[in-house]
């Protein structure tokens, strides 16, 4: 389930419908990304986010055919909000549910660092001096490779 | 025709998120970076950016990707989600 | 905060309340564990949980502590509940809110594995067939252990 | 007077959750798991699980651990949480 919108969303109801994936899940693991108050620089008033529509979704659609291989998965939630964004306001949310501990906690930390990396969004800080891009950290390219030498 | 996208701080330096080419002028991504570079001479630095990414019909591609009519060329600098 | 408890308790709610941890806070992780319906044996049909009161509340606190250390931490929020679960109950909960994605990881599942070796809790399994205390499990000590290497 | 506690599949095998023992009886941890032996002939072979733990006044122990009087002394199998 994955989806890219405007609006906020309600975390605490995509934890709990994981939760109830089953008698096997034994383990549900969630990541919430929040819009900061710094950034690249310091006094970030808002957050402007953008994506390219139809290659976001199948990237991260990829993303989770990839997890799904890794690691057995009883359900996969994935949501990323575009647009003008508050700091406090939730950015994304991913949500795996397995029947192990360990699976979980990969799962979702692979799926965030892909999300970082391999799907087309970008983020711009705008503070009271003015508005910029934000760059891309070399620690999240490092953060996906990482899971490139063993499963 | 080929469908030419650009996004986030390209977009913005550009001025511009979108135009359309004659599929004949460009067999691969190379050359439509330089077509698009010598139509524009304002964008040859944009556009030669080594850290630059491109997507063809919404796949990573690379300079030596095939083009074809119908297709969706993307230009856009490394992606900062999450 | 640390809850033991009989009763159920909000995970989302729980959850949101992290998201809530004030404008430095980019990062929120939380696990859920619940009660199978296999564990040790298959068909279980409740599990029933014992701690060591006093000593548990201080044995997690302890844990807490180390994560502090660790990591630059906004708010950690634990409940594990004790007492018959049926299957698909939860059992714990633990949730963390950090500035940075890897650190909200880490310490999440560093708290799970050290709760898993550390606090005193055992767990019954109830099946068809009688009833079993459950072993603990060599890869959970090696999930413990691991943190001791680096931090 | 030492305060003796049993967890989980130890406290349901010795079939009793407590006891009070004089502490004059037991300088140590490893003397009070004698003296429970040798008062309860059936408890050998439970007392003397490689894996059991100890706890003396809610914090983990060992067989060479002092106690004095007061104190709360628990003894249990590998813990299963989570």
């Amino acid at each position: 389930m994955i989806h890219i919108q405007q609006e906020d969303f309600d975390s605490g109801a995509e934890l709990q419908a994981l939760e109830a994936s089953g008698p096997a899940t034994g383990a549900v693991c969630s990541f919430t990304g929040l819009a900061r108050d710094y950034g690249d620089k310091e006094g970030v008033s808002a957050l402007f986010l953008e994506h390219y529509p139809g290659m976001t979704e199948a990237a991260i659609e990829n993303i989770l055919r990839d997890a799904h291989e890794r690691w057995p998965l009883q359900g996969v939630r994935v949501i990323h909000r575009v647009g003008t964004l508050q700091p406090g306001e939730r950015i994304v949310f991913v949500g795996v549910a397995s029947s192990h501990r360990k699976e979980a906690f990969a799962a979702c930390e692979f799926i965030m660092d892909y999300l970082k990396t391999g799907a087309p969004f970008w983020k711009k800080e705008i503070t009271a001096q003015g508005e910029h891009w934000v760059e891309q950290k070399a620690s999240d390219q490092s953060a996906s490779q990482r899971w490139q030498k063993t499963p | 025709m080929l469908k030419v996208l650009f996004f986030a701080s390209l977009r913005e330096q550009l001025g511009i998120d979108q135009l359309g080419l004659e599929s004949a002028r460009a067999a691969t991504v190379a050359q439509l970076r330089e077509i698009l570079m010598a139509d524009h001479p304002g964008w040859a630095q944009l556009l030669s950016q080594p850290q630059l990414m491109v997507a063809v019909n919404q796949t990573i591609a690379g300079n030596q990707t095939a083009l074809q009519d119908g297709d969706e060329i993307a230009f856009f600098p490394p992606v900062t989600g999450g």
